[in-house]
C-alpha cells in the first residue's frame, strides 16, 4: 500500500494509458471482457486517486520524478535546475483528479450501453481512455511542455470522440471546429514554452516561477496563456466552439468532455497562481477574468434560454456556470497582493469558484447524461416535439429534477451552497457583480423551467407510446453522479472544510509550490 | 592537385544546375522543362556529391583507411544511388501525369502517343 | 501507376523499410529514433500504396493487422516504463546490466549498439506504434478515397 | 470566515419535512367531495372550447415569447454573431490574443 | 554580423505567422486552413530550433567530437513531439474535411456549416 | 576545402525552381520545379554534412532522396485524375 | 566553417515566399505543391541549425506523409 501510494502519481495517468493501448487487444477477443476491463482499469484509477489525494492531504505537495533514482529528486545532482519530467501534485491537482475519476467511472457505465449500436467500439473505448489520461495529466504535470502534450492528446481524442458518429452531419462538424480551434489554441501555448525556455532555460512550472520576472516578453506570454486556456474552457469571447461541439458528442462522453473543459480551467488558475502569482499586475489580470467570467455568465444564460434542442440548451449553461467559476476565482486573484481583503473575502471567493468546479462537474454531467438518454429513446433531441415523458421515464426523470434544481440553487441542493459563498464574497469586493449573478441563477432556473415543461409534462404524445426507462447501466451511471450530488448537497460544510480548501490554500500558497520542486524555496 | 580536382567538379555540376534552373526558367513548355529540371540536376548532382565523395576519400586514406570518414563515403554513394534510381522515375511519373492531364507540347504537330496502350 | 515506376518501387522499397529500421534501432547513437524510423517506414508503406493501387495493397495489408502492432509497440513502451517502476516510473533498469552495458562516454568504444539501456527496446516499440499508426492513417484516407470513387460509379 | 458554518442543509430538510408533515394533517383533515371522472376534473379554459389534449401541450418553442421580443436589441447581434464558420472563431481567438496582450503590457507600462 | 544573422530565423517566424494567421482567417477553403494551420506548426517549430542554436555548436550527438560546444538537446525534443502531434493533428482535420465533403459536398466553410445560432 | 559557395550557388539555383513553382502556369511545371527543389536539396546537404565534418547528418540526405520521390509520385497520381 | 551566414539568410527568405505562394493559390493541387517545398525547404534550415534530427523528422513526415494525405484528401474533396 505504501508503494502504492508513493507511485499514486504517475500510476494515475498511466494505468488509464495501458488500458487505452491494451483495450483494442482485448476487444479482438470479446466485447463483453473489454468492458469489463476498461470498468476495472476506471475503477483502479479512482482507488489511486483517493489514496494520492489522501496522502496530499495529509503530508502536503507531493512530487515525482519520472526516471530518477528515487521519486522525490526532483533535482539531480550536480544541477541546478530539474531536467526530468516531475509531476506535482497539490490541493488543487488532487480535487480535480478525484472529479476526472468519478466523472470518468460514470460516464464509462453510461456508455457501455448506449454505444452499443454503433461501429468501432473498440477505438470508442481507446479514445475515451486516451482523454481520461489527457485530462489527468493536464492536473497532475509540473511540466510546462508535458502540459502541452497533454493538452494535445485531450483535444485529438475530444475531437475524435465529438466526431465519432459519423454519420451525422453535425458530429463530424463540431469534432472538425474543435480540432482547428484548439490546435490553434496550443501552438499558441507551445509559443509561449519557447518563450519561457528562451528567458529562463527550464521547462518545470516552479523553475519557471521561481526566476520570473514578469518582463515584456513575459507578459505577451501571459497574454498567449490566458487566450489560449480560457478559449479551451470555453469563456465567452472564444465560446463559439462548446455547444457546435459539445451537443452531438456521443452519450457518455459528454460528461467527460465537461470535465476537459474544467481541467483547463483548472490549469489556467495554475498558470494564473502558480506561475505568475504575485509578479503579475493583478488587478489587470484579476479583472480581466472577471469580465470573461461575467460575460460568460450573461451570454451564455441568454443564449441557453433561447434554445430548443435540449442538449444545446444544457450546453450553453456550460458556458454559464463556468462564468461563475471565472468569477469566483477572478475576484481572488484581483485582491491577491492584499492581505486583509485576501482574508476577509479573497479566500473565500476562490473556494467558492472552486466548490462550484466540483458541484458542476457533478450535477452538469447529470444533465448532459439525462439530454442523451432522452435522445437515446426518442431519436430527437428537438424539444418541440417532446412531451410527457414524465410517465415513462420516471427514473430520468428524477434525475433531471436532481440537476436542474441544484443548478438553479434551489436551497437544498449544493448549487446553492457554492453560488453562496460566491455572492457572499463578489457582494464585498463590487455589488454589481453579485447583482448580475442573482439575474443569471434567476434565468438559469427559468430556462430549466422550461426544459422540465415541455420534455417531462404535458399530455402522453402518441408517437411516443412505446418508449420504455432507459437500461440498467445507463440508469446506473446517472445514479453515480446523482449520488455525489445528494452527497454533497447533504454535506457541504464537510466536502467544504476537506477538499475545497486545502485546493484554495493551494493556488495561494505559490512559494510552497516553488520549493516542493527548487527545495528550500 | 586533389582540390584542383574537386573544384573542377564543383565547377561543373553547379554549372550544370545553373543549366538546369535558367532552363526551368526560359524554356517554352512543360516538356521541355521538365527536359531541364530533371536531367541536368541529376547529371550535375552526380558531379557535386563525387567531389564530396572524392575530398573524404582522401581523408580517409590521410588516416589510414581507418578513420571516420568512410562513413561520409559510403553514405554519400548511398544518397546518389538513392537520386540515380529516383530521379528518372519521378521523371517519367511527371510526364506520364502530365501527358494525362492533357498538356499538349508547344508548337507539336503530331501526337504520336495518341491512343497509345495505356498502361505501357 | 505504370509498369516503370512499379519495377523501381519495388525495387526501392525493401530499401525504404531496411533504411527505416536502420534509423530505429541505431537511433540512441546517430540522427534517427523511433519517431523518424516509422516516418521513414510508412512513407514506404505510402510508396507501396501510390504505386500499386490500394485495391492491391488491401489484398495482404489489413488494418486489423495495424492496429494490433500499434497497440503492441504502444504497451511494449509503457510496459518498459512499469518495469522500471522498482525505482521509478522509466526508470532505465537495464542499465549496467551485463547485456546493455553502461553509460556511453566519449572516446574510443562509442556506437556499441548495446549502450543505452531501455532506450533502443523502447525505441523500438515507439517505431512499430509511429510506423504502424502513421500506415494506418494513410489506410484509411485511401479507403475513404477508394469508397468514394466506388459510390459515384 | 466560512459561509457554511450557518449553512446545514439537513436542519432545512427537517424543517421541510416537518412541514411536509403538518399540511398532509391539515389536508387529511378536508373534505373529500373529488371523484374523478365527473365534471370537476375537467378542464376549465375562461369558458371557451378546451382544444383537445394533444393540443394543450406549450411547445417549448412558445415559452417566454415576451421575453424574446423585448430583447430583441439584445438577441439580433448576439445570434448573428454566432455564424458557425471556422474563421470566425479563429479570428475571435487570434483577436482576444491580441486584445488581452495590449491590455496587460499597457497597463504595466500605466 | 553573427548576431543579424542569428535574427534571420526568427525574422521568417514572424513573417510565417503573419502569413498563417492571414490564412487561416480569411480563406474559406477548409482545406486551405489546414494549410494554415500547418505553416503556424512550421513556424513554431522553427522558433523552438532557433531557440537552441548556439553559434559554432554541433549536433546534441555523442560521436567522435567530444569536447565541443553543442546545440542544447531541449529545443529539438520539443520540436520533435511538435512535428509527431502536428501530423495527427492534420490527419484528423483532414479526414473530417473528407467526411464533411461527403455529408454536404462543399469544402466551404461558409457553405457546409450546419450549426449556427 | 571551402565548400560555402557550392552551397550557395545550389540555394540560388533553388529560387530560381521556386520562381517555376510560383509562376509556372499548369501544374505538371510546378511539379518539375518541385522535383528539382528536392534533388537540388539532396544535394546540398550531402555538400553540408561534408562541410560541417559530421557524417552522421548525411542520413538526412538519404532519406530525403527517398521520400521525396514518394511525394513526386503521390502528386502525380493526383494530377494523372486516376483511381488510387 | 560551422557558420553559414548567407545561407541562414537566404533559407529562410525562400520559406516565407513558399509560404506567401501557399497563401495566394486558390487552385489547392498548386498550394499543396507550395507546401511540399516550403516543407522540403525548412528541412533544411533544421539542418543548417544543426538539428538532424529534427530534419530527419521534417523531411519524413512533414514533406513525404503530410503530402500524402493531403494530396488524397484533395482527391476524395473537390480541386478549388
Amino acid at each position: 500500500m505504501d508503494a502504492l501510494t508513493l507511485h499514486s502519481p504517475i500510476l494515475a495517468v498511466a494505468i488509464p494509458l495501458l488500458a487505452a493501448f491494451a483495450t483494442p487487444l482485448i476487444g479482438r477477443l470479446s466485447s463483453r471482457a473489454r468492458d469489463v476491463f476498461v470498468i476495472a482499469a476506471l475503477a483502479s484509477m479512482l482507488f489511486v486517486v483517493i489514496l494520492l489525494a489522501r496522502d496530499v492531504y495529509e503530508v502536503g505537495i507531493r512530487i515525482y520524478t519520472l526516471g530518477a533514482l528515487s521519486p522525490s529528486q526532483a533535482i539531480p545532482e550536480n544541477h541546478m535546475v530539474p531536467v526530468r519530467l516531475v509531476f506535482e501534485v497539490d490541493g488543487l491537482g488532487a480535487l480535480m483528479a478525484i472529479i476526472t475519476a468519478v466523472v470518468a467511472l460514470a460516464g464509462t457505465i453510461y456508455s457501455i450501453v448506449s454505444i452499443k449500436p454503433e461501429t468501432g467500439q473498440n477505438r470508442f473505448y481507446a479514445l475515451l481512455l486516451l482523454l481520461v489520461v489527457g485530462i489527468m495529466g493536464i492536473q497532475l504535470t509540473g511540466d510546462m511542455f508535458n502540459l502541452f502534450v497533454f493538452l494535445e492528446i485531450l483535444s485529438i481524442s475530444g475531437a475524435a470522440l465529438a466526431a465519432f458518429r459519423t454519420r451525422f452531419v453535425d458530429a463530424v462538424e463540431g469534432g472538425f471546429k474543435y480540432l482547428m480551434v484548439s490546435t490553434v489554441g496550443a501552438l499558441l501555448f507551445l509559443l509561449a514554452i519557447g518563450i519561457f525556455y528562451g528567458q529562463y532555460n527550464a521547462l518545470n512550472i516552479a523553475a519557471i516561477a521561481s526566476a520570473m520576472q514578469y518582463t515584456v516578453l513575459d507578459q505577451v506570454a501571459l497574454a498567449l496563456i490566458l487566450a489560449a486556456f480560457l478559449m479551451k474552457s470555453g469563456a465567452v469571447p472564444s465560446h463559439w466552439w462548446v455547444p457546435d461541439t459539445y451537443t452531438p458528442a456521443p452519450a457518455g462522453t459528454s460528461p467527460i468532455m465537461y470535465a476537459s473543459s474544467l481541467a483547463c480551467l483548472a490549469a489556467t488558475f495554475r498558470m494564473l497562481f502558480s506561475l505568475y502569482g504575485v509578479q503579475m499586475s493583478l488587478a489587470t489580470v484579476g479583472w480581466i477574468v472577471i469580465i470573461a467570467g461575467v460575460l460568460s455568465m450573461f451570454v451564455g444564460v441568454t443564449m441557453a434560454l433561447r434554445q430548443t434542442d435540449i442538449k444545446r440548451l444544457m450546453v450553453y449553461h456550460v458556458i454559464s456556470q463556468e462564468g461563475y467559476m471565472l468569477l469566483g476565482v477572478g475576484v481572488g486573484l484581483a485582491v491577491l497582493s492584499n492581505p486583509e481583503a485576501l482574508a476577509a473575502y479573497g479566500r473565500e471567493a476562490i473556494a467558492g469558484g472552486l466548490f462550484h468546479v466540483i458541484n458542476n462537474a457533478f450535477f452538469k454531467g447529470l444533465l448532459l447524461l439525462t439530454a442523451e438518454a432522452l435522445f437515446f429513446r426518442l431519436g430527437t433531441r428537438d424539444l418541440n416535439q417532446m412531451g410527457g415523458m414524465g410517465r415513462t421515464m420516471k427514473w430520468t426523470c428524477a434525475f433531471f429534477l436532481i440537476g436542474a434544481l441544484a443548478i438553479s440553487g434551489v436551497p437544498p441542493f449544493n448549487g446553492f451552497a457554492s453560488k453562496l459563498m460566491i455572492y457572499e464574497s463578489t457582494y464585498l469586493f463590487n455589488p454589481v457583480l453579485t447583482i448580475i449573478a442573482l439575474i443569471v441563477s434567476v434565468m438559469t432556473l427559468a430556462s430549466f423551467t422550461k426544459v422540465f415543461q415541455s420534455a417531462f409534462t404535458g399530455p402522453a404524445l402518441p408517437q411516443y407510446k412505446e418508449v420504455r426507462e432507459v437500461p440498467m447501466s445507463m440508469k446506473l451511471g446517472m445514479g453515480l453522479l446523482a449520488a455525489a450530488t445528494v452527497f454533497i448537497s447533504l454535506f457541504p460544510a464537510f466536502v467544504v472544510d476537506t477538499i475545497i480548501y486545502p485546493a484554495a490554500d493551494a493556488l495561494l500558497d505559490r512559494s510552497g509550490y516553488i520549493s516542493a520542486v527548487m527545495g528550500g524555496g | 592537385m586533389l582540390n584542383i580536382i574537386t573544384y573542377i567538379l564543383i565547377g561543373i555540376g553547379l554549372f550544370f544546375n545553373l543549366m538546369a534552373g535558367i532552363g526551368l526558367l526560359r524554356f517554352p513548355d512543360f516538356y521541355t522543362r521538365l527536359h531541364a529540371g530533371t536531367k541536368c540536376t541529376t547529371f550535375g548532382s552526380i558531379f557535386l556529391i563525387g567531389a564530396v565523395v572524392l575530398q573524404a576519400i582522401a581523408a580517409w586514406h590521410a588516416g589510414g583507411w581507418e578513420a571516420f570518414d568512410s562513413t561520409i563515403v559510403f553514405r554519400g554513394l548511398i544518397a546518389l544511388a538513392a537520386i540515380l534510381i529516383t530521379n528518372p522515375t519521378g521523371a517519367h511519373a511527371i510526364t506520364r501525369a502530365g501527358y494525362r492531364s492533357g498538356v499538349k507540347p508547344i508548337h507539336a504537330v503530331v501526337d504520336e502517343l495518341e491512343g497509345a496502350n495505356p498502361d505501357g | 501507376m505504370s509498369k516503370i515506376v512499379r519495377t523501381i518501387a519495388q525495387a526501392v522499397m525493401p530499401f525504404v523499410f531496411l533504411f527505416g529500421i536502420y534509423l530505429i534501432i541505431h537511433g540512441h547513437l546517430s540522427p534517427g529514433g523511433g519517431f523518424q524510423g516509422g516516418a521513414v517506414v510508412a512513407s514506404g508503406i505510402a510508396l507501396l500504396f501510390v504505386s500499386f493501387g490500394f485495391k492491391y495493397v488491401s489484398t495482404f495489408l489489413r488494418e486489423d493487422t495495424l492496429s494490433a502492432i500499434e497497440s503492441s509497440g504502444a504497451l511494449l513502451f509503457i510496459g518498459l516504463a512499469f518495469a522500471g517502476i522498482a525505482t521509478t516510473f522509466f526508470a532505465n533498469f537495464l542499465l549496467g546490466s551485463p547485456v546493455f552495458g553502461s553509460i556511453p562516454v566519449t572516446g574510443p568504444g562509442v556506437g556499441d549498439i548495446w549502450s543505452g539501456g531501455t532506450i533502443p527496446l523502447m525505441n523500438i516499440g515507439v517505431g512499430m506504434k509511429v510506423s504502424a499508426g502513421l500506415s494506418a492513417i494513410i489506410f484509411s484516407m485511401m479507403l475513404i478515397a477508394s469508397k468514394k470513387r466506388g459510390g459515384e460509379q | 470566515m466560512p459561509v457554511l458554518t450557518f449553512w446545514a442543509p439537513i436542519v432545512l430538510i427537517i424543517a421541510f419535512v416537518i412541514v411536509l408533515v403538518v399540511t398532509l394533517l391539515y389536508r387529511s383533515r378536508g373534505q373529500a367531495k373529488f371523484k374523478e371522472g365527473t365534471e370537476q376534473g375537467e378542464v376549465f379554459y375562461s369558458g371557451e372550447n378546451v382544444p383537445e389534449e394533444l393540443q394543450r401541450h406549450v411547445r417549448s418553442h412558445n415559452m417566454y415569447w415576451g421575453f424574446f421580443e423585448a430583447m430583441k436589441r439584445y438577441y439580433d447581434p448576439t445570434v448573428r454573431a454566432h455564424t458557425g464558420i471556422v474563421n470566425d472563431y479563429l479570428i475571435w481567438l487570434l483577436g482576444l490574443t491580441a486584445l488581452a496582450g495590449v491590455v496587460i503590457i499597457v497597463a504595466d507600462l500605466l | 554580423m553573427s548576431q543579424l544573422v542569428l535574427n534571420a530565423p526568427f525574422v521568417a517566424v514572424a513573417a510565417l505567422t503573419c502569413v498563417a494567421c492571414y490564412i487561416i482567417m480569411t480563406q474559406k477553403n477548409l482545406i486551405k486552413i489546414v494549410m494554415g494551420v500547418v505553416i503556424l506548426q512550421g513556424a513554431v517549430n522553427l522558433f523552438l530550433v532557433t531557440l537552441g542554436y548556439r553559434i559554432g555548436g554541433v549536433a546534441p550527438i555523442y560521436t567522435e567530437t567530444s569536447g565541443t560546444l553543442m546545440v542544447l538537446p531541449v529545443p529539438q525534443a520539443l520540436t520533435l513531439t511538435n512535428i509527431v502531434i502536428g501530423v495527427s493533428t492534420t490527419a484528423l482535420m483532414l479526414a473530417l474535411i473528407v467526411l464533411i465533403y461527403r455529408h454536404t459536398g462543399e469544402t466551404d466553410a461558409e457553405k457546409s456549416r450546419r450549426m449556427k445560432g | 576545402m571551402n565548400w560555402t559557395p557550392a552551397v550557395i550557388v545550389l540555394a540560388a539555383c533553388i529560387a530560381i525552381a521556386l520562381i517555376r513553382v510560383g509562376r509556372g502556369p499548369t501544374t505538371p511545371d510546378r511539379i518539375v520545379g518541385l522535383d528539382t527543389v528536392n534533388t537540388l536539396v539532396v544535394t546540398a546537404l550531402v555538400i553540408l554534412g561534408a562541410a560541417f565534418r559530421q557524417p552522421v547528418y548525411v542520413d538526412v540526405a538519404i532519406v530525403y532522396a527517398l521520400l521525396s520521390f514518394v511525394t513526386t509520385l503521390f502528386i502525380a497520381r493526383l494530377i494523372e485524375k486516376g483511381k488510387f | 566553417m560551422a557558420e553559414l551566414p548567407a545561407l541562414n539568410v537566404i533559407v529562410p527568405l525562400l520559406i516565407v515566399v513558399s509560404a506567401i505562394l501557399v497563401a495566394r493559390y486558390k487552385d489547392l493541387i498548386a498550394a499543396v505543391i507550395a507546401l511540399a517545398a516550403m516543407s522540403l525547404l525548412l528541412s533544411l534550415q533544421f539542418y543548417l541549425l544543426h538539428a538532424p534530427d529534427v530534419a530527419l523528422a521534417e523531411a519524413g513526415i512533414g514533406a513525404a506523409i503530410t503530402t500524402a494525405i493531403f494530396v488524397i484528401a484533395i482527391h476524395s474533396t473537390r480541386r478549388t
